[in-house]
């Protein structure tokens, strides 16, 4: 049965560990994110969104794919938000909702390049391993 | 008189269980208590001298005597008491036995402590002649003898066979319960036992004791006698001697809050104690001393000037075995008495 | 005993603070059942006159010998409703509280629930009572003297309004000179007046005051006593330069070849010497010797100083001195710092020196400061043409990097500094960078506006990410949440509002003086409403930034209610004290000495006594404790210790106690 | 070689002789040869004085009446005895100036109750035979054992051969047993257990009481004129085990108020006409304190300060009781 | 248990010692916060934590009660100076013993609460209730007199 938006929302809140409310709207993950020019919807709003239930919007974002995971914004925000972990929660959801994984663990070594970072792979994983 | 193997101890003591609560010294980590017998428990017949004595099957440590009930401002009295439901002790020495006689002088004459007597009343009594006397024991100068031990059954156990023998109605009834289990019993076999046991009696180091010099009319000559000074410098005031002694009958009456009512109960007291009859002016024997004679003087001068003689002491010699500084009714009868001087 | 008691019990509503939860006609009832209540009712608030006149006239109508008010906590109204009872003739002690509303209406929800626990604190109340014993309060003198700690504007302020009432003030500070922070400062929000120009007349006026006396290059070393009696040790570090002979000439402070240590007035933005006055109107004008910094001091060999003082007051032997005073009361003002930025990287404060706090850059602005007011950039000493302004940094950060709290000064002076900046350069290009515009205070938004109307600064709703330098450049990238971009700026310097903090100092004074403190270091007031100047521990005062972030006008008046507050008690001739106090009974002391041990006050000493016992020998001689009920402050430490029991504590008596237990266990 | 009583007898006649002491708290004959009485002698009743393997009592209690009493008394104290002495002393109950202290030498003490539980019965008289070896004649014959094997709990574990207060000393100089047992192993054994059994052991072993009150009576910390457990004005006093909690409350309480002061002299184990393991208790608390706030012995000296009039800023907190332990 | 017995829902009795200074005026804190914690606990105002004697907490557990906790100010903090250092050591100590006799190491706690803590004053009691809770009633400590006259 399809989850509504509302019980989307409250799903990603709960796998992400992370609580909206504590935003204060500062907007220092947008200001920190090397990704924001990529982003159709940038952290800070992705946060107000799913605050306020807009995970249809969300999951159509390209956001999602472009978010480099790197976790500067959790790193920098203030209130301890994490927007990083709620794109990686709406990405999980789309990934679920696909009912299969982009990648499996052991489809990797063949991919791999050997000048690529270990932080990219780390990302890579993270990303769309789910 | 009848008997039964002793390999079947057991299939009497749960046909005596049956009919009520069975009570005899149990084993309990490494000392041996009167106890209720289950099938899981290890009797310990070996070991008569329990710690405390057989007294507390009808004179517990403490007894509720009634409850005051408190709603709001209102209070209603509750009548705790229940028909006691009947029970036997077994393995009783001569001595313990004794002492029943001793307790129902006060608690049964007049006016009659009921609580008291509703377990006299229900409680059967099976003595058990003590073949293995400590060093402790002197019931013989109280006139009791331990070969013959008395109750209401009384009963002998030699290496391989137990001797029964009737001595009241109550006995009687018992009997009758057990009777299937038991055989006729060999009179010369048990004549044997006594004689055997007697020899041992014989030997024990205070057979000898004197009691010349005490009884009810010897207050004056031995009030202020200036032994009891040394006789209680050691004493501590603890309670020991008063709460193993099968004879010591004083109880103190206590209200405990429950927070919704009174609990009124009544405890063992120790004369002992420094708030023994502790009345609003203090407490009339303000030292050691006076505390410490009381006790004896109580056992061997006032309760016989009040019992016809009757010392209220059975010889069982807990007292002697337990006291932590080791001052005893024999150190008292040895020091105050006529004839104790070698 | 209890049975001979009549009480009155007494429910309040609170209007519908309690009524809405709790069934305060049912409380009233249950509590009539209870033995010796003669009388219960409630009300819609027993602390108004209507209130406490019903609790007099029912302790004269009915006898009441002790009366049970279930209302809010103690804390609150417990005085009120003892002053209630004492005018009826009821002794003050004989009243208990039932806090029905703290603890019961205002977090349950369930009203069966919270009407059932309100009784049983009714009936737990009234168990306690039952016990009660009418208790006088003694008296004790008041000592006529305060003590300032700290000698900022907070500081001044306080001791400069007591001293006005004629009592003697003494300030401690343990910096070289009075005038803290604010004497740091260029300008002042709103009206833009110059600080030193308002401060030094305030700083002249404490040194000139003949009731003041003032402890510079001071530290609190140990504080002990009670309210009115407070003693305090100071130690007095040494300065190596001889206060009463120093003239201030400065001579000394030319001669010193030590240059290079950092200048803690400027913000370490410049080097002091080693021998050094703070700033020039210092008070005292007297320098001190940086001892780690002195060659004389590291090698034994210069004293060019002390060759070239003609006043021979310089004095390599001085030795700290420690000066032991009675206090009737204190006030702490012991002001704030800004925090550390060292973990905000991002924001590259410790990588590029163009990067500085609204302190430092206060002090660049300042016509007395290193730069003697040029605005000018710390690393090349060129003119900037573009400053970015960050508001929030390290407030209002649950992150555990920062403080949770608001900082409150941060954007009235940023406005300042903005503002300041455009109009005597009005070709650098400022931006601010904000989460919120905070200014609830008087012209303070008219302030603010005037900032971005009249003076172009450039206010942007969004935060800085990232600081990273470009070649001479500062590449400052943000978000601009109402464009919902992200911007980069290249700047020339970067202005951060660091959050501030109280000054660390505060939790030794704090344990000193056992005044509570709370999770941010800022101490507690007695009551954040009705009693926002005055500690928990009676005597202490509260005033200035210890308390709470504030600026100059509020510190100013907190200064000023904590010195009326301080006046106040200083006019007492005597202090009641609380009756509730240990005593022993010595019928029952075995004269252990276990409670003198655990006594924090040494309020128990030992007395030899006779005693009659029984026996041939009529009488004995026993140590048993006393206390001295001025000293003890009823801690109850002893009661615990005492294994026998013979001490106890009135008001809150061992069986008072297990009776309250007993009551709630019911 | 001199034997231990000959000496403690020729020192002691010679101090009342010069004056020095005015009495002598020792020991005397009791009824049977195993349960001597503690007793006062004055000049010339030194002969009724007696010191051997039995005398275990810690007579430093009595102090605190006789140092009541005029003039000086000679104190015959074992080394266990002289930290109950010192915490005495510390605690201002008995006036060190009045007692002269007189060491005496103790090859640890038998317990009549472990020989009784070796089977022995009736027994008539013992003797001690060298190579610490007990001989005891009784109404069924004559059985021999070895002091060791019958050796009171303080003993076991002894905690020192050597006097921490004496004016003098009685010693033969001949070599001393070592202490064969942990003090706290049995203390250990229980905390490995779950508290199920853990509280069937305790209630167990509690249940026996019956409030004689000698195990508080003997106690040397249990110094109070007026106990709270007997106080009625207290709120706690109770006489007898109404119920099964009191006996705990009793029993924690008392180990709670000698806590810290308690020398684990084991009187309270030797005396209880139940044998109740007390000293498990005592032993707890002294076994926690040593871990938690460093080593302690009580008695060890007249001065220092308990661990329960005492604290340091870094405490550990209570809820390290929750990380401790066995199994929950 | 008979089945009506059961069927009640169990509700606990917890005391809670609070020092006058700190841990008092944090649950008056907790109040004016509307931060709500259940009404098994119930507040008994002490001067200070080391007010509370060993007696109190047992008497509590006699009577009825599931759990005890204590609070004061921090290690510190005490508004006597040394009041809460001394509390510490003593129920370290006790609660120890408590644990070593075979009671449930839960029933018992030691919290320090400042007046500014209000939210931790709720999280305490609730976590305290809930735990005391699962180990339902207090059987071990009870005085079953005084539940006797109930019946």
């Amino acid at each position: 049965m399809p989850a509504t938006e509302k019980e989307l929302a409250e799903t990603i809140r709960r796998i992400s560990g992370v609580d909206t409310r504590k935003c204060m709207k500062c907007g220092k993950c947008s200001g920190t994110c090397p990704a924001f020019g990529e982003m159709d919807i940038h952290p800070h709003k992705f946060v107000s969104m799913v605050e306020k239930g807009e995970i249809d919007e969300l999951m159509q974002s390209k956001s999602l794919w472009t978010c480099l995971s790197c976790f500067a914004c959790v790193e920098r925000c203030p209130r301890n938000v994490e927007p990083a972990r709620l794109i990686e929660a709406v990405r999980l959801a789309v990934i679920r909702r696909q009912g299969e994984n982009y990648l499996k663990a052991d489809q990797i070594p063949e991919l791999l390049d050997e000048k690529l970072p270990q932080q990219a792979i780390t990302s890579a994983f993270r990303k769309y391993s789910k | 008189m009848y008997q039964i193997e002793k390999a079947r101890l057991g299939e009497l003591f749960a046909r005596i269980a049956a009919s009520g609560e069975l009570i005899l010294p149990v084993e309990n980590n490494g000392t041996s208590q009167y106890g209720t017998w289950t099938p899981e428990v290890e009797v310990r017949l070996d070991r008569l001298n329990t710690v405390r004595s057989a007294k507390d099957c009808f004179f517990p440590q403490t007894e509720n005597l009634m409850g005051f009930q408190m709603k709001g401002k209102e209070i209603s009295i509750i009548d705790q008491r229940k028909p006691c439901e009947p029970f036997t002790v077994f393995g009783v020495r001569a001595c313990d036995a004794a002492s029943f006689g001793i307790l129902d002088r006060v608690f049964l004459s007049e006016p009659v402590d009921t609580y008291y007597q509703s377990r006299r009343l229900a409680g059967t009594i099976v003595t058990l002649a003590c073949g293995e006397p400590e060093e402790t024991c002197f019931c013989s100068v109280f006139g009791i003898d331990a070969v013959k031990p008395g109750g209401d059954v009384s009963c002998w156990l030699t290496e391989d066979t137990l001797f029964w023998k009737s001595l009241t109605e109550k006995g009687d009834a018992l009997t009758e319960k057990v009777k299937d289990l038991l055989t006729d019993g060999d009179e010369a076999a048990l004549k044997a036992y006594q004689e055997k046991i007697s020899a041992i009696h014989e030997k024990l180091p205070l057979k000898n004791l004197s009691l010349e010099g005490f009884n009810g009319d010897a207050t004056e000559a031995l009030f202020d006698r200036p032994e009891w000074a040394e006789l209680s410098e050691a004493c501590i005031g603890c309670g020991t001697c008063t709460f193993v002694c099968p004879t010591c009958q004083c109880y103190d009456i206590r209200d405990f809050d429950t927070g919704h009512g009174i609990q009124r109960f009544r405890c063992w007291d120790s004369c002992m104690y420094s708030d023994f009859t502790k009345m609003a002016g203090g407490n009339p024997r303000l030292t050691q001393k006076e505390r410490f004679r009381q006790r004896f003087m109580h056992k061997l001068v006032y309760y016989p000037a009040n019992n016809d003689g009757i010392y209220s002491c059975v010889g069982c010699g807990r007292c002697v075995a337990k006291c932590p500084i080791s001052m005893n009714i024999v150190k008292v009868i040895k020091t105050l008495g006529v004839k104790n001087h070698e | 005993m209890s049975s001979l008691h009549k009480i009155g019990v007494f429910v309040c509503w609170c209007g519908s603070n309690i009524a809405a939860t709790v069934d305060v006609a049912a409380v009233a009832e249950a509590m009539r059942a209870e033995p010796n209540v003669v009388y219960a009712t409630d009300y819609q608030y027993m602390c108004s006159e209507g209130g406490q006149s019903r609790i007099r006239e029912a302790i004269k109508e009915y006898g009441l010998t002790g009366v049970v008010i279930c209302s809010c906590s103690p804390r609150m109204h417990e005085a009120t409703f003892r002053k209630a009872a004492q005018s009826a003739g009821l002794n003050p002690y004989m009243v208990e509280i039932a806090n029905i509303r703290e603890h019961c209406s205002w977090i349950h929800k369930d009203r069966m629930d919270a009407t059932a626990k309100a009784i049983v604190l009714a009936r737990t109340a009234l168990a306690k009572l039952n016990l009660n014993q009418p208790l006088t309060a003694g008296e004790s003198n008041v000592v006529k003297r305060a003590l300032v700690i700290g000698g900022g504007i907070a500081g001044i302020q306080s001791a400069l309004d007591i001293a006005e009432a004629g009592y003697e003030v003494d300030i401690v500070e343990k910096t070289p000179t009075i005038g803290g922070r604010m004497a740091q400062l260029d300008k002042t929000f709103p009206t833009l007046d110059c600080a030193a120009c308002i401060l030094t007349p305030k700083m002249v006026d404490a040194a000139q005051n003949e009731k003041i006396t003032l402890y510079t290059y001071s530290e609190m070393e140990s504080v002990s006593g009670f309210v009115g009696n407070f003693t305090a040790k100071i130690r007095k570090k040494a300065r190596h330069v001889n206060e009463d002979l120093c003239t201030g000439c400065g001579l000394c402070q030319e001669k010193c070849p030590s240059r290079k240590a950092k200048n803690e007035f400027n913000m370490g933005l410049n080097t002091r010497t080693a021998i050094y006055i703070p700033f020039a109107q210092a008070i005292p004008n007297v320098p001190v010797i940086d001892t780690e910094q002195c060659i004389h001091f590291k090698t034994g060999k210069c004293g060019l100083c002390q060759m070239n003082c003609s006043a021979k007051a310089i004095d390599f032997e001085q030795q700290d001195e420690i000066i032991e005073r009675q206090y009737g009361a204190i006030v702490v003002a012991t002001g704030f710092r800004p925090i550390s930025l060292e973990r905000f990287d991002e924001f590259g404060y410790s990588q590029n020196p163009d990067v500085v706090t609204s302190l430092e850059f206060e002090r660049i602005m300042n016509a007395a400061g290193p730069t003697k007011g040029q605005l000018v950039r710390p690393s090349d000493g060129k003119h900037p043409h573009c400053i970015v302004f960050v508001q929030c940094v390290g407030s209002r950060d649950t992150s555990g990097c920062g403080k949770p709290y608001c900082s409150k000064i941060c954007c009235m002076y940023t406005a300042k500094h903005a503002m300041l900046v455009r109009e005597k350069y009005p070709d650098v290009e400022v931006h601010v960078f904000y989460i919120d515009v905070r200014t609830p205070g008087k012209n303070f938004d008219e302030f603010y506006r005037r900032a971005v109307e009249q003076y172009d600064v450039d206010y942007i709703k969004g935060m800085v990410g990232k600081v990273s330098s470009h070649g001479d450049k500062l590449q400052v990238q943000g978000s601009d949440l109402i464009a919902d971009k992200q911007i980069i700026i290249d700047a020339d310097m970067v202005v951060l509002a660091a959050a501030i903090e109280p000054d660390p100092e505060v939790r030794k004074i704090a344990t000193m003086l056992t005044a509570s403190i709370d999770t941010n270091n800022f101490l507690t007031e007695a009551h954040p409403k009705l009693r926002p100047v005055e500690s928990p521990t009676a005597g202490v005062f509260l005033s200035g930034v210890c308390q709470g972030p504030k600026d100059i006008p509020e510190t100013v008046a907190q200064a000023s209610a904590a010195a009326a507050k301080v006046i106040g008690l200083l006019a007492k001739d005597k202090l009641k004290r609380n009756p509730c106090v240990a005593h022993s009974d010595e019928m029952l002391c075995n004269g252990c000495s276990a409670c003198e041990k655990v006594c924090p006050y040494g309020a128990i000493s030992y007395m030899d006594k006779e005693f009659r016992v029984p026996g041939p020998k009529r009488t004995e001689i026993r140590r048993i404790a006393v206390v001295n009920e001025a000293v003890c402050q009823g801690c109850g430490a002893c009661t615990v210790t005492c294994p026998s029991g013979a001490m106890d504590l009135k008001g809150f008596s061992t069986k008072q106690i297990m009776a309250e237990v007993d009551a709630i266990c019911r | 070689m001199q034997r231990v009583i000959e000496i403690i007898k020729e020192k002691a006649g010679k101090l009342l002789a010069d004056g020095t002491v005015d009495r002598v708290i020792g020991w005397k004959d009791g009824e049977f040869f195993y349960d001597p009485t503690p007793a006062v002698f004055s000049a010339g009743e030194l002969e009724n004085l007696r010191y051997d393997s039995f005398c275990g009592a810690n007579v430093s209690k009595y102090l605190i009446a006789e140092t009541k009493k005029e003039g000086k008394i000679l104190a015959l104290l074992k080394p266990c005895d002289t930290y109950s002495f010192n915490e005495l002393v510390k605690e201002h109950r008995v006036d060190r100036d009045k007692v002269y202290v007189l060491g005496i030498e103790c090859r640890g003490k038998a317990d009549i109750n472990k020989i009784r539980d070796l089977g022995i019965k009736g027994i008539e008289s013992i003797e001690e035979l060298p190579g610490d070896e007990l001989l005891v004649h009784t109404i069924y014959g004559d059985k021999t054992c070895k002091l060791n094997d019958v050796l009171l709990e303080k003993c076991l574990c002894c905690k020192s051969k050597t006097h921490v207060a004496s004016d003098d000393l009685a010693l033969t100089g001949e070599p001393m047993p070592e202490a064969p047992k942990d003090r706290f192993a049995m203390v250990a054994k229980l905390e490995m257990m779950t508290p199920d059994e853990r509280f069937e052991f305790w209630r167990g072993e509690l249940s026996r009481c019956i409030r004689c009150n000698a195990c508080r009576n003997v106690c040397p910390a249990c110094s109070c004129l007026k106990c709270v457990f007997d106080n009625d004005a207290s709120g706690v006093a109770s006489k007898a085990n109404a119920d099964t909690f009191e006996e705990n409350m009793f029993h924690i309480i008392r180990a709670f108020h000698v806590a810290g002061r308690c020398t684990d002299c084991g009187e309270c184990s030797r005396v209880c006409p139940q044998h109740i393991p007390l000293h498990l208790l005592n032993r707890k608390f002294i076994k926690d304190i040593n871990e938690f706030y460093g080593e302690y012995q009580a008695g060890a000296d007249t001065t220092s300060r308990g661990p329960l009039t005492d604290y340091t800023p870094d405490d550990v907190e209570p809820s390290i009781v929750m990380k401790r332990g066995g199994d929950q | 248990m008979s089945i009506e017995e059961t069927k009640k829902e169990y509700k606990p009795l917890i005391v809670a010692f609070c020092c006058n200074w700190c841990s008092y005026a944090g649950a008056d804190l907790a109040g004016t916060s509307r931060l709500s914690y259940p009404a098994d606990v119930k507040i008994i105002r002490v001067p200070c934590s080391c007010r509370v004697n060993p007696l109190f907490i047992l008497r509590a557990f006699q009577r009825g009660a599931d759990g005890v906790i204590i609070a004061g100010c921090h290690p510190g903090d005490c508004h006597y100076t040394s009041g809460n250092y001394y509390a510490r050591r003593r129920m370290t100590l006790l609660f120890s013993m408590l644990d070593y006799l075979g009671i449930e190491r839960a029933r018992t706690r030691v919290e320090w609460i400042s007046a500014a803590e209000g939210v931790k004053f709720s999280t305490t009691m609730n976590e305290f209730a809930k735990t005391i809770h699962e180990l339902g009633e207090n059987k071990k400590l009870e005085d079953l007199r005084c539940k006797e006259l109930l019946k």
